[in-house]
């Protein structure tokens, strides 16, 4: 007799969600999926207002990346005025892109996989999170708790507050960092490396004790998409995009990113909420690829900063090809945020950083405007369409994990087929499960736009589709 | 000469109506809800065009002519149809099952406030019409029906041919 | 001109003949609250947060349309007057789409603060979530209503400075709306001199400077008390 | 027209209805109108054609006769018979008033000693039935215009208001308003301009006194507003007449005219010095008008939205003028008052109400129709005895004073109908709508009822009408589809504190007392809404009833 098994809700990922495993008469995982199943509709909600409020309104999907969605949404309006952003405010938005790059992850590793790798997989559920972390290294958790806080920092420094600032704004942005601003960042900076000395050279060796989660927890060929500068190193905040393959060759190059729509379709299945975009050459689902850190490292040819440079080169190392380990998500965002501290210093130390000349004023100028940048979980972009009063007519966002969705789909199920044992459930399995998920560091508030904290349910269920086990915590 | 007129001669009537009737309350802006009432008379429902007219003749601001026209209900900006049911929604109708009489237009599709499928049937209700001796009263193309019931008016739907 | 003392909250007061209980309590310091008031334009006394308690007197009284007395003895803030204007700004609250964190007066807005002042942290009441559109056919300025709270400034501001009358209320009660000329978009309008006295005085961002991004509003009403004050007196001859 | 001419005229009209044979009296009023009251009165006319009795023979309109659920009535003065559910086939027997002929009718002749009839007192509606609406000579006949002309030959108009004051009349409009005193307030004001208005804009639903009184016996109203002028020191009046009543437009267009020409209005009346004209001024369909800033607004050409109090319109009115503002019952008070004097009104009626009230009584009862009682009459009596009581089921409230009333219960039918004893219950006076309520009524719906009403009549102008209606309303709402909890009582007894309180005008402060009223007697009702999701009269469909009856 089939069974399902239905983790919901998956925990320690931003949003909530189901996953549902099914089991075969024979007592084997057939399949599974994951499930986004919340609707928030920001789509629907900005139709008929002004695109000047768009990076306001739209700082308002994810309490996470807010940054990322103003980042988007404003050059989105600077393509609807037609005008050139002046190179200062380009800086002061690259300035708290790297920020937000910072913050997010440090997020998603101290906060939510670090549980998982110091305590292990099967340790009690109810350690396994930061505080449990502090518990067993606290030096490590409090440099985590740090790095997130230094993140922030720059962004309230930047954008007036700390979550939902709306200072980016069609054409630039509303003010400079400032002089004292500045001096503060910079003063951060030594301690922010150091940190990520220790992050680093901690995870390393813990990945050597782990080859069955790194082989068999979303480890397979997809394409990787991200977006690169045109001579193809790393870029968050303005580029062309480049598409490669898991042998590590390029599939696309130079692409332009506003015309997105081109090259990716969007798919859609009626058991999520999540689209399931895919890169059309290839078709559906068999032009399916990643974002996010793992497929930037793959995408770039070099960070461009020293350090980061440095730790690049080894990354690569790691597999022939592209790395196609999803489990190496964690030391990609790891080499990212080395990569945007070296950055945000190099920010700091150049004098137009204080420069006020930051905003290009214009009148409406194009009916369309699209704006892309690299947001923590991969590309981001948005689509907007306005009439001639510059009011809202459509709006097309397409979002990082919306773009992972089918190689998280194909992690979960290859995950449990692995570690899932039916007949004999044990949370350590479950939790394998829900730390797949987590390499993605899926955002489902800005994948569906939910409301609320709704962590994630797994639910067993035979073929018949009869509920046999339910897990589900808050 | 020309067989036919030239166009000034041949001009709307309704226009040198309207013309007197502002003429009689000498322009004033004062007798604005008068000269809606005459307009509304003379072309059956008030459009922009001259709500934009009785502005400026009687020397008000085009928002205030909209803003008093469409304060009160008897104005209407619309066309009117070519059936009008008037439902009685007075306290005395309401007791005596009115709602079952806007039901039966409902089913037809008309809905009060707006005009049916055919455009051609258009549902009102009104607060008292002071028939509350007969309630429940409607008024079906300005003749009032005393006791109306649902029956009543699907039979006159049926006529005018609305289904 | 003669003077009149009366006594306010407790405290003895004094202002001239023909001023209003509003404008004596606000000389001294008293903050009455008020929306629909803004000085320089005449009063209507629609929003009702200003009413006070005058002993002798049966019903509340709108203190921006009651003029002084001698002896009068006014109360502007008791418990029930308190509990009125919390209600009266979640009614508001709640009557349409008001939604500060993408309002470009967010801060600076009359009705968040006065939310604020009297402690609406929740609405007690449904929201009616209207569908209501955002114009931004003009050059210069837009108009949301969903963030009208209909207080008729910008009517009179259009009408008694501006000598435009651009603006007026159409429809009544709930449906109440306010509209440009005929209701044509504001952009089309032949009367707007486009001199942007409404955008100033509206209390909420109903009324914005196009291109203004959330919390960027800020709005001047200094220039009306000089303007009226310059025309009475005619300050510019001579 | 001198006061002499007049009295003339009197005489011989008098005369020559007495000589006639017989007149019948056809009732065209808007209840019998809408029963073919119009063809019936074709019917007649031809059959006195076709009789050749013309000579003799008069057939003349009428006001409301009262008994509407009859209609259409006929009265034949010859047999002083009054007939009701009459038929064009009728005609013919009506015409001969052959005793024989008339047999056909007899089962349907209504008797004038039945309590309906005596129970009441007839002051204001005292014309209605038996005058031509459309003919100034029957008005005259009638005793017309007399008052007018003893004011104006023999009293000044100091001893007009002191008449007024005597005789302890209060508005008929609601809030019962001494009239005398807001004469005198009107009249002792220095400037020269001043006016006076005759509110008819009655919007009550459930309420049609005023517009019979103006369909009846126009005259009446337009003697009473001439007297006011003359007392008042006003040339020029102004009705304000509802829109919605287009016979009643018509009749005072008609009998403006008609008086204008005989120099009883205009230039000159009778001879004498005054002058006094009256303009029409036409409502158009906004509730709020009866509420007496806005109807000086809607006179004004302007948005109906009320303005706060003081100044008072006898201070400030009209164009800023000293301005007299009553309602059309309390003008038809006028003529009788100055005629008897102000003694012999103050007899009828109780200590601090004094005259009659006129009710349209509209609902669960038998005899649905307009009424005329003394003031001080109990509820019971007026129901039972005059309305014939309930026709099925059991009574369970009368509503007085439309949306700004409450719902009276049984316990209280003992209770003397006058302005203090209905307050004391929660009720008003009102402008005189009375509607019965039986054991299928549902008191939470006739609140949402009311709400509704308030919602979509309220102007828009003060927030805690405007919004606080929509949110009492949709409560109400709720109640009735079984979505409501405790806590919306609360809210509705909030929310009605401050509606009262804090509304700019009565439309926003009385908008909540049908609710207040339903609340305090038939709190039962509303907890079984709220509790058991059920509607006690079996009206209100509920939430759960409908789903499942689509399942």
């Amino acid at each position: 007799m089939g069974e399902r098994i239905v983790i919901h809700p998956v925990t320690r990922i931003e949003g909530h969600a189901k996953i549902s495993i099914n089991v075969d008469d024979a007592g084997e995982v057939s399949s599974a999926q994951f499930h986004v199943t919340e609707f928030r509709g920001f789509e629907k909600l900005c139709e008929g207002r002004p695109f000047y409020e768009m990076p306001g309104l739209m700082s308002r999907v994810c309490g996470i990346c807010p940054v990322s969605h103003v980042l988007a949404s404003s050059k989105a309006g600077d393509r609807l005025l037609g005008v050139e952003v002046p190179s200062a405010a380009v800086k002061q938005r690259r300035l708290v892109n790297y920020a937000q790059l910072l913050q997010s992850h440090a997020l998603s590793f101290f906060h939510l996989s670090a549980p998982d790798l110091l305590l292990g997989m099967d340790s009690a559920p109810e350690k396994r999170n930061i505080f449990g972390v502090l518990e067993r290294d606290p030096d490590f958790a409090r440099r985590g708790i740090r790095l997130r806080q230094f993140g922030q920092r720059i962004i309230e420094l930047a954008g007036g507050k700390r979550i939902h600032p709306a200072w980016g704004v069609p054409g630039g942005v509303l003010h400079s960092i400032g002089a004292a601003g500045r001096d503060e960042i910079l003063t951060w900076i030594p301690e922010a490396l150091e940190s990520m000395d220790v992050a680093i050279s901690r995870l390393k060796p813990l990945l050597d004790s782990l080859p069955q989660e790194i082989e068999n927890m979303g480890n397979f060929p997809t394409l990787f998409l991200a977006t690169v500068t045109p001579e193809g190193d790393l870029e968050y905040y303005d580029g062309v995009i480049r598409i490669v393959d898991a042998e590590g060759n390029t599939v696309a190059d130079g692409l332009d990113p506003m015309r997105y729509a081109t090259f990716l379709g969007e798919a859609s299945e009626e058991w999520s909420y999540v689209k399931f975009p895919y890169y059309k050459p290839l078709g559906y689902p068999g032009g399916k690829y990643r974002v996010g850190p793992l497929a930037r490292l793959n995408v770039a040819r070099s960070a461009g900063t020293p350090r980061a440079d440095r730790e690049m080169r080894e990354f690569k190392q790691r597999s022939q090809g592209a790395v196609c380990q999803s489990f190496h998500y964690h030391l990609a965002r790891l080499i990212e945020m080395l990569h945007s501290i070296e950055r945000i210093q190099e920010l700091m130390e150049d004098p137009e950083i204080l420069s006020e000349h930051i905003r290009a004023k214009a009148m409406l100028n194009r009916l369309e405007g699209i704006g892309s940048c690299e947001a923590p979980r991969g590309t981001l972009f948005h689509h907007y369409h306005v009439d001639s009063d510059g009011l809202m007519k459509k709006a097309n966002l397409l979002i990082a994990t919306a773009q992972n969705n089918l190689a998280m789909n194909m992690a979960v199920e290859q995950t449990a087929r692995r570690f899932v044992t039916p007949r004999s459930i044990e949370e350590g399995m479950l939790n394998r499960v829900e730390a797949a998920i987590r390499c993605f560091d899926p955002c489902l508030s800005c994948s569906t736009h939910a409301i609320g904290q709704m962590p994630l349910i797994i639910e067993l269920r035979n073929h018949a589709g009869d509920l046999l086990h339910r897990l589900e915590r808050s | 000469m020309t067989a036919s007129p030239p166009a000034a001669t041949v001009k709307d009537n309704r226009e040198k109506l309207l013309e007197r009737a502002m003429s009689r309350y000498q322009y004033s802006g004062d007798a604005l809800i008068e000269v809606l009432h005459t307009a509304q008379e003379l072309y059956g429902f008030l459009p922009p065009a001259l709500l934009k007219t009785i502005a400026h003749k009687l020397r008000l601001p085009a928002s205030r002519v909209l803003g008093v026209a469409s304060f009160y209900h008897f104005f209407s900006l619309q066309p009117k149809a070519a059936h009008t049911f008037v439902v009685c929604l007075g306290t005395a109708c309401y007791v005596a099952g009115a709602l079952g009489l806007v039901e039966a237009l409902d089913r037809s599709g008309a809905k009060p406030g707006s005009s049916g499928a055919k455009n051609d049937v258009s549902v009102q209700t009104a607060r008292c019409i002071g028939a509350c001796g007969l309630a429940p009263a409607l008024i079906y193309d300005g003749v009032v029906h005393a006791r109306a019931t649902p029956q009543l008016i699907k039979a006159e739907l049926e006529r005018i041919g609305v289904k | 001109m003669s003077v009149k003392t009366l006594e306010i909250d407790g405290r003895m007061l004094t202002g001239r003949t023909g001023e209003t209980v509003f404008a004596v309590a606000w000389d001294h310091g008293i903050q009455i609250p008020r929306l629909c008031h803004v000085g320089g334009l005449s009063d209507v006394g629609a929003c009702r947060l200003c009413l006070v308690e005058i002993e002798g007197r049966k019903r509340l009284q709108a203190s921006c349309l009651t003029l002084i007395e001698e002896g009068m003895v006014v109360k502007t803030a008791t418990p029930k007057l308190k509990s009125h204007r919390k209600l009266i700004v979640e009614l508001l609250l709640a009557e349409r789409n008001h939604v500060c964190s993408v309002c470009v007066m967010n801060g600076e807005c009359e009705l968040q603060d006065l939310a604020a002042s009297h402690g609406v942290d929740h609405v007690r009441l449904r929201y009616q979530f209207p569908s209501l559109p955002v114009d931004t056919s003009h050059e210069r300025f837009g108009i949301d209503h969903n963030r009208c709270i209909l207080c008729t400034r910008c009517v009179r501001v259009c009408d008694e400075v501006e000598g435009a009358h651009t603006w007026d209320v159409c429809g009544r009660g709930t449906a109440s709306h306010i509209i440009s000329d005929l209701g044509e978009p504001w952009g089309e309008s032949d009367t707007c001199t486009s001199c942007g006295k409404c955008v100033q005085v509206c209390p909420t961002g109903a009324l914005f400077s196009k291109g203004k991004t959330v919390a960027e509003m800020r709005k001047d009403r200094g220039f009306l008390k000089y303007i009226v004050t310059a025309r009475e007196k005619k300050q510019w001859i001579g | 027209m001198t006061f002499e001419e007049l009295c003339g005229k009197q005489t011989e009209e008098v005369e020559r209805q007495q000589a006639l044979k017989n007149r019948i009296m056809c009732c065209t009023a808007a209840g019998c109108l809408s029963c073919g009251a119009d063809g019936l009165r074709q019917a007649i006319s031809a059959e006195i054609a076709a009789q050749g009795r013309q000579a003799d023979v008069e057939l003349c309109g009428s006001g409301c006769m009262g008994m509407c659920s009859r209609g259409p009535l006929v009265l034949s003065a010859a047999c002083n018979r009054l007939y009701g559910n009459v038929a064009p086939a009728d005609a013919a027997a009506l015409v001969s008033a052959d005793p024989a002929a008339t047999e056909t009718l007899a089962d349907r002749a209504i008797d004038l000693d039945s309590p309906f009839f005596s129970k009441q007192t007839r002051i204001v509606l005292a014309n209605s039935g038996h005058v031509d609406p459309e003919k100034l000579a029957d008005y005259i006949a009638a005793g017309g215009y007399q008052s007018l002309g003893k004011a104006l030959t023999a009293m000044s108009p100091r001893d007009v208001v002191e008449e007024v004051k005597k005789s302890g009349l209060r508005g008929r409009g609601g809030a019962g308003y001494p009239t005398g005193l807001k004469w005198e307030l009107v009249m002792k004001q220095i400037p020269q301009v001043k006016y006076v208005v005759c509110n008819a804009d009655e919007g009550d639903p459930g309420a049609f006194m005023d517009r019979s009184v103006l369909e009846g016996d126009p005259h009446r109203v337009l003697e009473g507003m001439a007297i006011a002028g003359f007392a008042v020191g006003a040339q020029q009046g102004f009705i304000y007449v509802r829109g919605e009543y287009g016979l009643a437009i018509q009749r005072l267009q008609t009998a403006i005219k008609q008086a204008e020409r005989e120099h009883l209005l205009g230039a000159r009346i009778l001879d004498s010095g005054f002058q006094f004209r009256i303009d029409l001024r036409v409502g158009a369909g906004a509730f709020v008008c009866g509420e007496e800033t806005a109807l000086i607004a809607s006179i004004e050409g302007k948005r109906g939205e009320p303005r706060q109090r003081p100044p008072y319109p006898p201070e400030s009115g009209l164009w800023g003028a000293p301005t007299l503002i009553n309602n059309v019952e309390t003008f038809a008070n006028i003529p009788p008052i100055v005629q008897n004097g102000g003694d012999w009104f103050a007899s009828v009626g109780t200590a601090s109400s004094k005259g009659t009230k006129v009710f349209a009584l509209a609902g669960k009862i038998v005899n649905t129709g307009l009424i005329e009682v003394p003031m001080g009459t109990t509820l019971r009596t007026i129901l039972f005895d005059i309305g014939g009581g309930i026709p099925e089921g059991k009574f369970k409230a009368a509503q007085t004073g439309g949306p700004s009333g409450g719902c009276i219960p049984e316990q209280f039918l003992d209770t003397p109908v006058d302005y203090e004893s209905l307050v004391t219950i929660g009720s008003i006076m009102g402008s005189g709508g009375l509607i019965v309520m039986d054991d299928k009524s549902c008191m939470v719906d006739v609140a949402r009822f009311f709400m509704e009403f308030c919602m979509d009549e309220s102007c828009g102008k003060c927030i805690p009408c405007r919004a606080g209606t929509v949110q009492m309303h949709d409560i109400l709402h709720r109640m009735t589809r079984g979505d409501a909890t405790e806590d919306d009582i609360e809210m509705l007894e909030t929310l009605s504190g401050l509606l009262r309180e804090t509304s700019l005008c009565g439309l926003g402060q009385t908008a909540p007392n049908p609710v207040m009223s339903t609340l305090k007697y038939f709190r039962d009702e509303y907890e079984a809404h709220i509790r058991e999701r059920r509607c006690p009269a079996g009206l209100c469909q509920m939430e759960s009833q409908l789903e499942e009856a689509m399942a």
